[in-house]
């Protein structure tokens, strides 16, 4: 029973990351692992864990997230006391890449101050893990935290990757140190961008902030008061990750294709609650081949299909060839076509004989709808 | 209340105890169907699409899945500022309570519901029927006819006739004769049990046949051939589409095998006239390295490492490997272990099978009627099981 | 469906016959209540406020405004993802369907409801009492006592005990007797109907009360004297606030006039606690040039330009030029005309009131046992009627 | 039944006009006579005309708006076909003064085409009136119309107040003049900012506005295809404003404290939806005077009121008086003051004997919150 907990999902600014994913869409609203949004996943855990209080931070583009969220219905959150809660952002400006940026709070203090919960929850809208906040509010509360960061231990960092925030953490479970340059280490504490916190302690840092102009909690807030606050990392072991570029985008993805990764993300700690949706059962005509794939309903599958996450209302027709791809939906891949390694954004249509081939780890996408297509036809033709 | 031209009156009530173990803890129209719906589901997408935005859904026996599932209507669109759905159980009036005795009783025991909308049409249809339908166009027949009721009928293969209440039509559409299971069919055109009344004739005929203690309170039984008898206007109006009841195991395993198949144009695929329902939230299904899944229809939240061939399965079944599924049934949250045979079957909900264990018959009979092996739901059965449709309750 | 600690089972099959005509239309739990709200607001909004997000609704006589009043729940904040109103009518199984024959029978009907939330608490309270009361506290004193079942009670008048059912303590709460109405009360502690159970105790006694023949199949009448001839730990949970029934006119009158006057901390108006309802969209109240209103509550939807007194207007009411209301409950979409007096009376919904009529004693008697006029729904009073309490079906 | 009309609530470009009261709000969200905002209104004579398909474009504040609207289902518009859909808008500039801009029309081009109804009817979010659209619709066909403007005939133009749009029509009510410019003329057909038009032509004049990159549906499009199309005016004849100014605000919610002006506003054609609430009923306490005057759920009022517009949950205590005033929401009035001719926004809080006067045709307006009037206490005093 979390009901002394509100949460805040923050609105990242370097949303430009996931370039046309992006493009006309907030990042919370970027589809994932077939029948999901990004900001499903933080969304389900915080109401899994009976938090009543949500307030969701956005800036421009919003219109395919209010869009999924409506009134919160599908997340139990259209309520008259508390639920969710549509946020403004302090600029629509992507160029300052603060991690959390503490100026949106800021003008949303009068909400913060009214809700009557003892603490808050803040998560990125692109972050990825099925957890259970309880545990870490007793974390919090047993290690008398001033502030408590959710980390995993990442072993596949590679140097040139999207930018990440590093925990040096002691004996203790106190974070001694704070890093947001990239590093050759091979095993590391990465941060899940997700942070406990008292809301009077909160309310108070806001008001320095206000004062030093300086908005960033990682880099103006929590690297600089590491000996004056208790700040604590809770590790968490589950399958977990910040979506923040393309690559991540794309290779997490292919681990939830992994039976024991997805189990551990779709079905363990509680449901994940999406926008209700009226598509029927897939449709598997005599010849398919599928395996080792997510596939979400209403589609409909007549070719080959495998290692791919498959978006609803997708069509693979007779002889098409679907590998490695993550397909979002109402994409049709037409008659013999072969696709490996792509990434199509909703809509788009693959005529029939087309060959698409991304590189080893370098997705190719293709942009939303039919007309982006034929303007990029040329583009990625082989 | 809104002034509503036409409200129908959806009968929900019965046992459908033909289903067998299906209806065991639910009513006839709650028993799943064809991989995520509920049969309900087709009568309430057609109202949903037909503009028929006020609904009276009458239950009686066990009613809580229904209910649940139903809710206000939202899930059809139904539920609005002046429409929704209403669930009218028997209820007490000072003198007591009645239960619904008969489909025409249970209308008439509501008709102040009716009465409320103030509408000059009402519609009568069943929640146990299979059928993609507009009433929209049944409406404008009935008012381009005068007609004072108008019955839909649909043609049934002759040789089936006998099993239904036949129409016999004179000029330009009138029922001039109704046979209900006649030896010698005249005609194959069947009602399909979806009237339209006038709502005036239809009260007068209510009140009539609850005075009547002969009468079993039956529309098809009672009130259409009363109807008759007084030379009423009764016209039938032809549907061309697909239309099953799916009142046995047997016709109820053909239905879905005909949804899969798309038989007849029925389409749950159809993006204008799709069928709503209410789910709850499954994950994406997953299909495992040694699936192989051909020619069926796979609902969310299903787990398939084995065989699936010619089947329908709903959400949250886990079908492991090895496992070899064909022309049959997985109802929800079936767990079905690995090297096990499930053929001709329909499995129950929330039934665990043991691995190795063998349902239904072992060879694939390709006989005319089918023999349909039925598990009940909330079975535990031990691995190496046999099981088949001798030991099925003698279907 | 998720586990529940506590869900709550609400009695609101009654139909309240001594509230005469105000439940002709509706059970007692629906008669308005308190300017725009009925009655059950005041036990669902306890609900919503306590915690108890899952409530089983027990309905019979009438049941229709309260189930589109009630929905499931959504705008006491009770619908949720793992939560919701349900409403439980009577319904039929394979064997038939049985009518709720007293309030333990109901409850025992819908076991399996309660066995679907494996809660292991069961509070049951009553749809017709006006009350603001946490279950919450009741429930952690429950708990405390380490109890089988906690009856809520509450002090009432010494004079008055002798009508309700007492409560005799021992040590610490300890319940040792109980008195249906005794002559000669020995303790002005009354059962408020409100009883927390241990589930597995509740069902094991309404497992043995359906099968004695001569019971009433009522938690006071049967359920709890049994328990407490059985030695069982039955606590009492005293409860300090204001708490009515409601049930007969003269109770009905008076608890408006404790809501009016704020009386023993009663309070619409409390922001941590407000009583939620479902109403149709009002616009806002107008008050004309010749109106005067003092000491009263008004809701919206409301126009007056008469003179109004300590009296509650519902929605929909006119009241117009050198009408004079006092002391009076004026239910939704009455009509008064101009130069009418309403003097201690309750006007019933959608009547019309022809202009210089006289409802109730022109005098204002201050006695202590207050005469209230009733007059029913739907009436057409002609000009200069005189109505007064003689007339009243005997008040 | 007007299934085959969709609508489209625009966003006026000129919200400032409102001063503080459009501030933090968009205009479509400022509160209007006792318990409406502005956009319940226009919206509510869509959905009683069962219109089922309503876009409404907004810009920046839209946070109280997004409020207030929720997933539209107090209008009946939560639906999987059609319903209600919240649309960006193409800029979020104030600086042009579009009356309809169409740009805004253009960025939402998918959802016009996707749209399945004949018809659209376009209005503002500050229009204010009770009208069957049905007629509309009856009239536009009856008279070939290529598109049809709702004006009404205005007594009361004042050279100098707040921009109309002013029409010429011909005896079969056809426009054959627009003029935008202020006028001394006393009577005059002045349009209500509502307009019915078949969407193949909007199509059509959209491309074309592209092209020319001249958006303005009222100076770019109409005024200048007189000849062209055939362009009507529908009459209009019941209460009725466009409110595009402090002054017009005011005014016409005084004039609503005419019965039958209020009737017909607020009463007749159909009920007018607006947000939910759980106030309880007014309490008037023994002394309390009031008069001609609107008051909303949820108030407690000791004291004296007439000629006013009171909203939800204000409180008017002993001896204080208000008079000719538009209290919004949770205010409080203290002993002994005394307010005449004045907009309080919502939540101020005006402490026990403060006086506080109009002058006669311009109210005093005090701003949302108890901190702004702090702020401002200085100046408003007398």
């Amino acid at each position: 029973m979390m009901l002394d907990v509100m949460g805040i999902i923050h609105h990242i600014k370097y949303e430009n990351c996931l370039q046309s994913l992006t493009e006309c869409r907030s990042m919370g609203a970027v589809p994932f692992g077939a029948k999901y949004r990004l900001i499903d996943f933080v969304l389900s855990n915080m109401v899994n864990a009976d938090i009543k209080n949500v307030g969701i931070i956005t800036a421009l583009n919003l219109r395919s997230l209010l869009d999924h969220l409506g009134n919160g219905r599908e997340w139990g959150l259209d309520k008259k006391r508390d639920g969710m809660f549509i946020l403004p952002a302090a600029s629509h400006s992507l160029r300052r890449k603060s991690i959390v940026d503490l100026e949106d709070f800021y003008v949303n203090i009068d909400y913060l101050k009214r809700s009557k919960q003892k603490y808050v929850l803040i998560a990125g809208s692109n972050v990825i893990y099925k957890l259970d906040y309880n545990k870490v509010l007793f974390f919090h509360e047993e290690n008398n935290s001033d502030i408590t960061l959710i980390y995993k231990k990442d072993q596949s960092w590679n140097v040139g990757q999207e930018p990440q925030v590093f925990l040096k953490i002691d004996d203790n479970q106190r974070i001694v140190g704070i890093n947001t340059k990239c590093k050759v280490k091979k095993t590391d504490n990465v941060s899940l961008d997700t942070y406990l916190i008292k809301k009077e302690l909160l309310l108070e840092i806001l008001a320095e902030c206000y004062l030093q102009k300086k908005w960033d909690l990682v880099k103006h807030v929590l690297a600089k008061k590491l000996k004056e606050l208790k700040i604590c990392g809770y590790h968490h072991q589950g399958f977990s990750t910040v979506i923040n570029s393309l690559n991540s985008y794309y290779n997490y993805q292919m681990e939830l294709l992994l039976p024991e990764k997805g189990k551990d993300l779709f079905i363990s700690h509680g449901a994940i609650y999406t926008k209700f949706n009226d598509s029927p059962p897939t449709k598997y005509y005599p010849g398919s081949e599928v395996n080792s794939s997510l596939v979400a309903n209403g589609c409909v599958i007549a070719g080959k299909v495998n290692n791919s996450v498959i978006s609803r209302n997708v069509k693979v027709e007779r002889e098409a060839s679907v590998h490695k791809c993550v397909i979002m939906p109402d994409c049709v891949i037409g008659k013999g076509a072969y696709l490996e390694g792509v990434v199509l954004d909703k809509n788009v249509n693959i005529p029939a004989g087309t060959v698409l081939k991304g590189s080893q780890h370098v997705p190719l996408v293709l942009g939303k709808g039919w007309e982006s297509w034929e303007e990029r036809a040329v583009e990625v033709h082989e | 209340m809104t002034k509503k031209e036409c409200i129908a009156m959806l009968l929900a009530g019965g046992q459908g105890s033909r289903l067998k173990m299906l209806t065991k803890n639910q009513a006839k129209p709650a028993v799943p169907f064809g991989g995520q719906y509920r049969i309900i589901d087709f009568s309430l997408s057609n109202c949903a699409h037909s503009g028929i935005d006020t609904v009276g859904v009458l239950t009686q026996y066990k009613p809580q899945t229904l209910n649940s599932h139903i809710g206000f209507g939202d899930n059809w669109d139904l539920a609005g500022l002046n429409s929704c759905v209403t669930i009218l159980s028997p209820y007490a009036g000072e003198a007591g309570g009645n239960w619904y005795k008969g489909t025409a009783h249970a209308v008439y025991e509501n008709l102040s519901f009716i009465d409320a909308y103030e509408s000059q049409y009402v519609l009568i249809i069943s929640g146990d029927h299979v059928y993609q339908m507009d009433y929209g166009l049944l409406l404008k027949y009935h008012k381009e006819k005068q007609a004072e009721a108008t019955i839909a009928v649909v043609e049934v293969p002759w040789q089936e006739a006998s099993r239904f209440g036949i129409m016999n039509l004179g000029k330009e559409g009138v029922i001039e004769e109704f046979e209900e299971k006649p030896a010698f069919p005249k005609s194959n055109l069947a009602s399909m049990g979806v009237y339209i009344f006038n709502k005036n004739i239809l009260a007068d005929y209510l009140h009539a046949d609850v005075k009547d203690k002969t009468s079993v309170n039956d529309f098809g039984k009672n009130i259409i051939p009363k109807m008759l008898r007084d030379g009423r206007r009764l016209f039938a109006y032809p549907f061309k589409g697909y239309w099953r009841d799916v009142g046995t195991v047997e016709s109820y395993w053909l239905a879905s095998m005909d949804i899969l198949d798309e038989k007849d144009g029925i389409n749950i695929f159809d993006s204008e006239w799709g069928v709503y329902s209410f789910h709850t939230p499954q994950p994406p299904q997953y299909v495992g390295a040694a699936a192989k899944i051909t020619g069926s229809l796979i609902a969310e939240g299903v787990y398939i490492n084995g065989e699936v061939e010619h089947s329908i399965v709903f959400p949250g079944v886990q079908i492991h490997q090895k496992a070899i599924i064909k022309d049959s049934i997985i109802l929800p949250n079936v767990r079905i272990n690995s090297d096990v045979t499930v053929n001709k079957a329909i499995i129950g909900e929330n039934t665990w099978i043991g691995e190795g264990s063998v349902i239904g018959d072992r060879g694939a009979s390709k006989s005319i009627i089918p023999k349909v092996t039925l598990v009940e739901d909330n079975q535990q059965l031990e691995p190496n099981s046999s099981w088949n449709l001798i030991e099925a309750a003698g279907v």
